[in-house]
């Protein structure tokens, strides 16, 4: 199997492409952050999917009579003020966090992945043109964009994430621009050109495949950012609406506590750092085996 | 040595570059009102109501909207909304019933002067621990730099900030607490730069700077923690690039020491990038600072966005919209000028 | 005499207003193999450019096949009028398999049958069948070159532009390299129109060579020149010299 | 810490708007000018449920002739140093009226208009006569005259101060003119109040000289503050964060108040006009485990309009969590379940916590909240809208008179959308069965107090049993303060926040 | 005694399939004279020469023994090493557009050269570097000096490359591909300069060393007075460089049939077995 995959002359498009990934896997099992990074990632897939086995009294049970009690043999994290189980909602918060962290990477990703490529391959006013709006975006605070995308969207988290990945594009269309425009003048590019490929065959076939693993990279590195701010819009009633065990809000909540009740906060804030340093272990790893730079050599 | 001879380097040279470069920060200002404007509009929160509370009237709300221009046409509130900016009137503050540019010019120094200082710590710990981590690249110095790199990213700022307030100030009683600077000092420096350590040392008065200096420092090394991830990150990952490079190898082949082939070889052809981070990250730790400033109850400017916001003050919001992402923008362009300036290979050479 | 393959006639090219190729003119007559050379920069791969399409400001008579030249690639003269480029490294998409950038002429212009076709130019560029699915950093210079003159060769063309094809590689490499081009040629009564510095190659291939300097073509010669160094342009003679050309003899 | 003669207040003061009592209708801007400037009558810092002498020393009442005639006060100065005259009594009430701001609404409900306003006040010497038009008991035309808007500016100054006609509305809403324990000294929007002693003051100087307030938004970083002793004052902890404080140099006060906390059903939506689905709603709300926990110390139970402290207060509280009793009544009725309603909350502690808490009982009788937590003016803009579904708020009265309230839970004459009235029935879309709007009426012209009281109960009766709102709660305030802070007042609304006593020592 | 004497020397790198020598067991003695090193690209050319200079960086390996002028570099610590290099030893790498510090003067460059291994006045290392250019046949040392390796032509740029690393008057000199990067009318120029300067001249009297890295079998021949033949990190014939032409080796011959002649008669070129 493993000589199979090795194989420097593989005889199917698909032992090339499992070897590929072989390799690359391979790759990332040498280096120790992204090993790391994928096992935290596996394990929030993982608690996203068995939630409900992991943490079976749900996430919304209310007991006023226990609330804000110290972690515990009954109690792990503690509970709430409102007497929840703070490990149960932090288990079933791990679903909205994938939620969040999927919904992004399909819609902002390939939207700037896409407006980035056109952009900087055909340069001239297109390039001026969206790199303009680009500009207008990148130059607004965040939040506040966020805020408006999601207000004129409606409340909800769904909405919220698809206001936060309109926000977000912007900063990958930069760098799927700055990435084709060393591509565009590539000697393959032009060769593909002199073939009679459309510019959208060489778009999406030549250019965009190259551009995709800084992207993850990218992608991967945000997540944090992403995660605090639909917290942050669910702050401002546009997020995740109560009771959802949404891991931002559930810090925000807990504020106030901070220093007499410290674990209602201190938890899923912990789970926050713990898979944004997933996703930046992971990314960071990628990085490195990705790289074309390091593949295009023997 | 390197730069000594920056000068001789112009930007596009040509009048007609330079009305392009003006042009175009002209159309992205252009397009940043748009945006703040359509904002104004789209966002489900009445205006009007934040002035006259919910009990008013409706012929009292009616006046009230009347004022405020909101019976308009949508264009024509847009065009006089332009033409008011470029007037640097962004209007009355419904919250605080004074202009907005005035408010502004108020709060913007105490956000800069926390950014700035922000930045100072990012940059002073975070270049030198990037270039270190890509010169041990693999050892267990560049994965504690790391780890502790990624880390400053995924932490909550609000978070962090009410953790260094119980343990700097509650605690270890290092720092002052919350606030820009003692009540017994409140108001008494004559603002000259709006920056009150600066202010206060233009004054000489040792006792309000010290006050300011212990307030200041906490807000500023947490802002300082974010950048540092981002601008270690980029260092080493630029110094990496640069490492790689053949003529670090023909230093090397000199017989230069291995601290010259860093700092004087491959740090040097990194400092003009750096300055693009280190300036998009200044611009970060503005707009960053949200959170930062309502845990420390700094008069900032991101204080102002989120009170504004919560009151629906669409003025106020615009305004501070609008000049956070006119600093984005300066200091995009400034830094695209600068490159162009300090870098030598960009400037137009002999052959 | 028939109609040449290419035609330039008082050809300027420009990139963005500045001028580098001024007035050249030059026939290449079917089945013909043609070397432009001279120095680094003096417009040889911008010529070649030109004529597919990939410098679109040119200005002067162009004509490839009959058809007057074109200002952007274009899908009908890429079935007859192909390129090879110099850097067999850059030259192939970093992410694709040696079938994937083989097939990929066919599904462009909707050819059919790509499994016998890719099989049949792999053998016919040497490269036998292991190759077909490796990755280009899977395979060293020479190989990736073959994959490239393949890749052209895929349209059938009539005439192949091929800009220093050699001169990333080793001596032995080029040898074979240069070989097939000479066999592919003979096979299948190819027009070359070639760009190279090395003179000795332009001896073992070309049949007439053009010297170019500064943009402007100083001197066409028979490649028979070569052997004496008759030439008559100074130029010319300095990199006869240089090329060790009164030497070896 | 903080100066020996100063007190150091840490609150969030971001809600303030306008400082001019002429427009000021916010909380914190209500403290501000009851501090700063005074009225002809007052309740006070001494006792604030008596209606006392204020810049008034007396005044006659004449109920038939609609009229009260009050002498002011001799050798009261305003903070300029300008004596108080009649005049100024006649123009700061002109003033609110002419200008017509939001809370001129309380004034001119006495009959008075921008026209007519300098013929119904009139001053002669150191006496002012007040007229007006309307049934009013004069108990009602006092309470009037003793709330926000009727505070008296220094005119000489203020109109000294005027640009574009604005009757210096731009310049107090930056300084303050009046008459009262501080003046202003400082005021920077979301920052810093200072204000300063008023060494004349004529009910006494206040003992120390001067107050700062700090705008904290985060409630853990006052907590910080007040245990660090870099404040005296901490004025919005938590509960747990009260609970928490470390008994030995800090102490805590509770101070009723006269908010009160309902859950309201807007009758635009179909599945929330069945009076069973109200009736099934009063026995749907963990009373007792919301004040036993997150809202302890902070709201009380309470079950009818006006505030229980005030006279003519309905203290019954015949509701109690049921969910089986409710269950009953919705399938008795044959509602048809599960109803699913958006519920609108304001986006703080202690309400989004009240809503999780309402959406987990109100689930288990088959009506399902979904929760809308919003700033406070996005909530309110909805609610003007009428957009809401079930809306979670709190109502405090304009004046201390129960007709404030009656107005706003029992009486709404004219219920179409385009005549918006911004009392809590109109805007839940309820039409009050005309019965209930005569009876206030009645109420308010009622000239007999104890008859008049009786009236009131009767309402909120009415109101509690059988209405589209749920009133649950009456707020409380706990503030926590240094040990060696006594003096502090704080009455039953912001108009009642007194600092002229606070001692340091 | 020999100026520089390689025994038995390796290098080794990490690969998928384990560590692989890509040079493999090399020995040769050096004296003063002008030594070429030829193989087919990826022979373990360059790798020999930066073992030599000890320049092989982790995951790289190096084992072998290399004596220069009867010191151990081997044994020596880091900071020994780099005293030797530039100094003693000095490389001249391939392509100038890569090897020079983009962002310093290339004044600046050459002065760093020489004030790495001399304690000299501002004045005489400006007169050195000025010195030195000339020397390399610039015709405008100062204004060169004052510009960045992008302003320079690939010929210029190799000619500062040369002043750069003979400053210091090194013993060795290590040409790795010199003029690879550069036109073929270029190539003469530059080649002949090294030549020159490597036989002794005004600045560096006694002469030295020289390795030339290439793959052109004929250039080689034509400036080194010794041959060592590479292939695939072994080396398989070492040879005069006038007798080049009798090589016996069958790689040796291969390579040198392969190369197209001036005036070609040939159909076809012979080519080598390989093995991938
Ligand atoms: N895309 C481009 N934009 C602007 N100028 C260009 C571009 N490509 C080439 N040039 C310039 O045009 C001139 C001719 O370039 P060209 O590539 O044709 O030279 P060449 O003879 O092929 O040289 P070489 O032997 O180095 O390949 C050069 O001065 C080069 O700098
Ligand atoms: N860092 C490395 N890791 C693994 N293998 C390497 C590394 N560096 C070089 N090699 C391998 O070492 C071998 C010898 O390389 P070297 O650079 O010495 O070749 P060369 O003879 O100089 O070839 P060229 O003529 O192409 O410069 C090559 O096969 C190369 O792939
Ligand atoms: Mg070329
Ligand atoms: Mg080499």
């Amino acid at each position: 199997m493993r000589a199979w995959l090795l194989d420097d002359s593989p005889a199917s498009r698909f032992q090339a492409a499992s070897g590929r990934a072989y390799r690359i896997t391979l790759d990332l099992l040498r280096n120790p952050l992204a090993v790391t990074g994928a096992l935290i990632i596996a394990a929030l897939i993982l608690t996203a999917i068995f939630a409900d086995t992991i943490a079976p009294e749900g996430p919304g049970g209310q007991f006023l009579d226990q609330r804000l009690e110290p972690p515990s043999a009954e109690h792990w994290f503690g509970t709430d003020q409102l007497g929840r189980d703070i490990f149960a909602r932090v288990v079933h918060g791990a679903q909205i966090t994938l939620q969040i962290v999927a919904l992004v990477a399909i819609i902002s990703a390939p939207l700037g992945l896409v407006l980035g490529a056109i952009s900087g391959y055909f340069g001239g006013w297109i390039d001026r043109g969206i790199m303009g709006v680009t500009d207008v975006f990148l130059s607004m605070p965040k939040l506040v964009l966020a805020l408006a995308f999601a207000a004129a969207l409606g409340p909800g988290i769904e909405n919220a994430i698809i206001a936060i990945a309109i926000t977000t594009w912007p900063a990958y269309a930069r760098i799927a621009r700055a990435e084709t425009l060393t591509l565009r003048n590539s000697e393959f590019v032009a060769a593909a050109r002199l073939l009679g490929a459309s510019h959208t065959r060489i778009i999406t076939r030549h250019v965009l495949p190259l551009c995709t693993s800084s992207m993850i990279v990218r992608v991967t590195l945000d997540m944090a950012g992403i995660i605090l701010t639909a917290a942050g819009l669910g702050f401002l009633g546009l997020g995740a609406q109560p009771p959802q065990p949404e891991w931002g809000a559930m810090i925000s909540g807990g504020r106030s506590f901070i220093y007499d009740q410290w674990w209602v906060s201190t938890f899923p804030g912990f789970a926050i750092i713990l898979v944004s340093l997933g996703f930046c272990f992971l990314g960071d790893g990628l990085r490195d085996v990705l790289d074309p730079k390091s593949e295009r050599k023997g | 040595m390197a730069f000594q001879d920056i000068r001789s380097g112009v930007i596009g040279g040509t009048a007609i570059g330079i009305l392009r470069f003006i042009i175009v920060v002209a159309l992205t200002f252009l397009g940043l009102l748009a945006l703040t404007f359509f904002i104004g509009r789209v966002v489900p929160i009445d205006p009007v109501l934040s002035v006259v509370g919910d009990r008013a009237t409706p012929e009292q709300y009616e006046v009230a909207r009347v004022a405020m221009g909101l019976d308009r046409p949508l264009i024509v509130q847009f065009v006089s909304y332009v033409a008011d900016v470029l007037r640097f009137d962004l209007g009355m503050s419904t919250s605080t019933n004074r202009p907005v540019a005035e408010d502004l010019a108020r709060v913007f120094p105490a956000t800069m002067e926390m950014a700035s200082l922000g930045i100072l710590i990012g940059v002073g710990l975070g270049v030198p621990a990037g270039v270190l981590a890509a010169a041990w690249q693999g050892s267990w110095v560049d994965q504690v730099i790391r780890v502790f790199a990624l880390l400053g990213y995924s932490v909550p700022a609000f978070w962090l900030g009410l953790v260094g307030l119980a343990v700097f100030y509650a605690w270890l009683g290092w720092v002052e607490g919350p606030g820009r600077v003692s009540i017994y000092y409140d108001g008494i420096t004559p603002v000259v730069t709006g920056l009150l350590t600066v202010d206060a040392l233009i004054e000489g008065d040792w006792d309000v700077f010290k006050s300011a200096w212990s307030h200041i420092i906490l807000p500023a090394a947490i802002l300082g923690v974010f950048s540092l991830a981002y601008i270690a990150r980029m260092t080493r990952s630029f110094m990496l690039d640069q490492l790689n490079q053949e003529y670090v190898t023909t230093a090397r082949v000199k017989g230069v020491p291995e601290w010259r082939v860093i700092w004087v070889h491959a740090f040097g052809a990194i400092r003009v990038p750096l300055i693009t981070v280190i300036g998009l990250s200044y611009a970060g730790l503005l707009e960053g600072s949200v959170m930062i400033e309502t845990v420390f109850s700094w008069p900032g400017i991101g204080n102002y966005l989120t009170t504004a916001l919560f009151n629906a003050d669409m003025n106020a919001v615009l305004g501070a919209t609008l000049v956070i992402g006119a600093v984005f923008i300066i200091i995009n362009k400034v830094s695209d000028v600068l490159y162009r300036v300090l870098d030598p290979r960009s400037r137009e050479g002999s052959r | 005499m028939t109609a040449p393959a290419i035609s330039l006639e008082n050809l300027d090219i420009a990139y963005d207003g500045l001028r580098v190729v001024k007035g050249v003119t030059f026939d290449v007559a079917p089945d013909e193999s043609f070397a432009l050379v001279g120095e680094s920069g003096s417009g040889k791969s911008t010529v070649l450019k030109a004529l597919c399409g990939l410098a679109p400001e040119w200005t002067g008579k162009m004509e490839v096949l009959g058809q007057p030249g074109p200002h952007r690639p274009d899908r009908a003269l890429a079935q007859r009028c192909q390129m090879v480029f110099q850097d067999p490294y850059g030259s192939l998409h970093p992410r694709k398999t040696v079938d994937t950038v083989l097939s990929e002429p066919l599904s462009i212009h909707g050819i059919g049958d790509k499994d016998a076709r890719v099989q049949q130019v792999l053998e016919d560029v040497g490269l036998d069948a292991r190759f077909r699915f490796r990755y280009p950093h899977q395979m060293s210079g020479g190989q990736r070159q073959r994959v490239a003159i393949a890749r052209a060769l895929m349209l059938e063309p009539e005439v192949m532009l091929l800009d220093e094809p050699t001169s990333a590689l080793d001596v032995s490499v080029q040898a074979e390299i240069l070989n097939l081009l000479k066999r592919l040629r003979a096979e299948r009564g190819l027009t070359y129109l070639m760009v190279t510095h090395n003179l000795p190659v332009v001896s073992f291939m070309c049949d007439r060579m053009a010297v170019m300097n500064k943009g402007e073509i100083v001197e066409i010669a028979p490649a028979t020149a070569l052997h004496d160094g008759s030439f008559s342009d100074p130029y010319t003679q300095k990199l006869y010299a240089a090329s060790g050309g009164n030497e070896d003899q | 810490d903080t100066p020996p003669d100063i007190l150091v207040v840490a609150q969030n003061i971001d809600d303030i708007v306008a400082i001019d009592p002429a427009q000021a209708y916010e909380f914190t801007s209500g403290e501000l000018v009851t501090n700063t400037y005074d009225r002809l009558v007052q309740y006070d810092a001494e006792d604030t449920t008596v209606l006392a002498p204020g810049l008034a020393e007396s005044w006659e009442i004449d109920a038939e002739a609609k009229t009260i005639v009050f002498t002011l006060r001799d050798g009261v100065t305003f903070h300029s140093g300008n004596p108080l005259r009649g005049e100024d009594v006649v123009g700061s009430f002109a003033r609110v009226v002419q200008l017509n701001l939001t809370p001129a609404f309380i004034l001119t409900q006495l009959g008075w208009t921008p026209e007519n306003v300098e013929e119904m006040v009139t001053a002669e010497g150191n006496t002012v006569t007040v007229r007006y038009d309307g049934d009013f008991s004069p108990a009602f035309v006092m309470n009037v005259l003793a709330a926000r808007p009727a505070s008296i500016v220094d005119m000489e100054t203020v109109m000294a101060n005027e640009v574009d006609g604005d009757m210096g509305n731009e310049w107090l809403n930056a300084n303050t003119a009046g008459t009262g324990p501080f003046s202003l000294n400082t005021f920077r929007a979301a920052e810093l109040i200072r204000m300063d002693a008023n060494p004349d003051y004529f009910n006494g100087a206040p003992a120390i000289d001067g107050v700062i307030i700090r705008h904290v938004a985060e409630s853990a970083t006052q907590q910080l503050l007040l245990e660090a002793g870099d404040v005296d004052i901490a004025r919005n902890l938590t509960p747990d964060q009260i609970a928490a404080l470390d008994g030995e140099s800090l102490q805590i006060d509770t101070f009723p108040q006269a908010a009160v906390h309902f859950l309201s059903f807007n009758q635009n939506v179909e599945s929330l006009t069945d009076p069973a689905v109200w009736e099934a709603a009063r026995y749907l709300v963990d009373y007792e485990g919301m004040t036993n926990s997150i809202i302890a110390g902070q709201m009380e139970v309470h079950q009818a309009f006006w505030p229980e402290g005030f006279p003519g207060a309905l203290t019954d509280t015949p509701y109690s969590y049921d969910p089986e009793r409710a269950a009953q009544i919705l399938e008795d009725a044959g509602v048809e379940l599960p109803i699913t309603v958006t519920l609108d909350v304001i986006n703080s502690a202690p309400f989004t916590d009240m809503a999780q808490s309402l959406q987990a009982s109100f689930a288990e009788a088959g009506i399902e909240f979904e929760i809308l937590p919003g700033t406070g003016s996005q909530v309110i803009t909805r609610y003007r809208d009428r957009s809401h579904e079930a809306m979670l708020l709190y109502w405090g009265p304009d004046f201390m008179d129960p007709h404030s309230n009656a107005k706003a839970f029992a009486y709404n004459s004219d219920n179409r959308q385009e005549t918006y009235t911004a009392t809590t029935t109109w805007r839940n879309s309820w039409a009050v069965p005309e019965e209930l709007n005569e009876m206030t009426r009645a109420a308010l012209t009622e000239a007999d107090p104890a008859a008049r009281e009786e009236m009131y109960l009767e309402l909120q009766r009415r109101v509690q049993e059988n209405s589209p709102i749920v009133i649950m709660f009456q707020a409380s305030y706990q503030v926590g303060m240094a040990a060696n802070v006594s003096g502090y007042v704080n009455g039953a609304t912001s108009d009642f926040v007194f600092y002229r006593l606070v001692d340091k020592s | 005694m020999s100026l520089l004497s390689v025994e038995n020397l390796s290098v080794s790198f990490p690969t998928p399939k384990g560590r692989v020598n890509v040079v493999d067991g090399v020995s040769f003695d050096l004296g003063r004279e002008r030594l070429g090193i030829v193989g087919e690209s990826g022979s373990g050319k360059s790798m020999t020469g930066r073992a030599i200079l000890r320049l092989i960086r982790r995951p790289g390996e190096v084992t072998g023994k290399i004596t220069f002028e009867g010191e151990d570099l081997g044994a020596l610590s880091e900071r020994q090493m780099r005293q030797m290099r530039g100094a003693k030893i000095s490389m001249i790498m391939q392509d100038p557009r890569y090897s020079l510090n983009p962002v310093m003067t290339i004044g600046a460059q050459i002065a760093e050269a020489l004030r790495t291994h001399e304690r000299l006045p501002r004045a005489e290392i400006k007169a050195r570097v000025r010195e030195m250019l000339e020397a390399v046949r610039i015709n405008d040392p100062d204004r060169v000096a004052r510009m960045y390796a992008h302003e320079l032509s690939g010929g210029m740029g190799q000619r500062v490359m040369i002043a750069m690393m003979l400053i210091p008057r090194p013993r060795l000199l290590i040409a790795d591909e010199p003029t690879s990067a550069l036109d073929v009318s270029v190539q003469g120029d530059v080649l002949a300069l090294i030549n020159d300067l490597v036989g002794g001249s005004a600045i560096n009297p006694e002469g030295m060393g020289l390795i030339l890295i290439s793959h052109d079998l004929p250039l080689v021949a034509r400036y080194c007075d010794r041959i060592l033949v590479m292939n695939s990190g072994r080396v398989v014939e070492t040879c005069a460089a006038k007798d080049l032409h009798k090589a016996t080796h069958p790689y040796t011959r291969g390579l040198l049939a392969a190369v197209p002649k001036m005036h070609e008669t040939r159909e076809t070129l012979p080519v080598m077995e390989r093995t991938t």
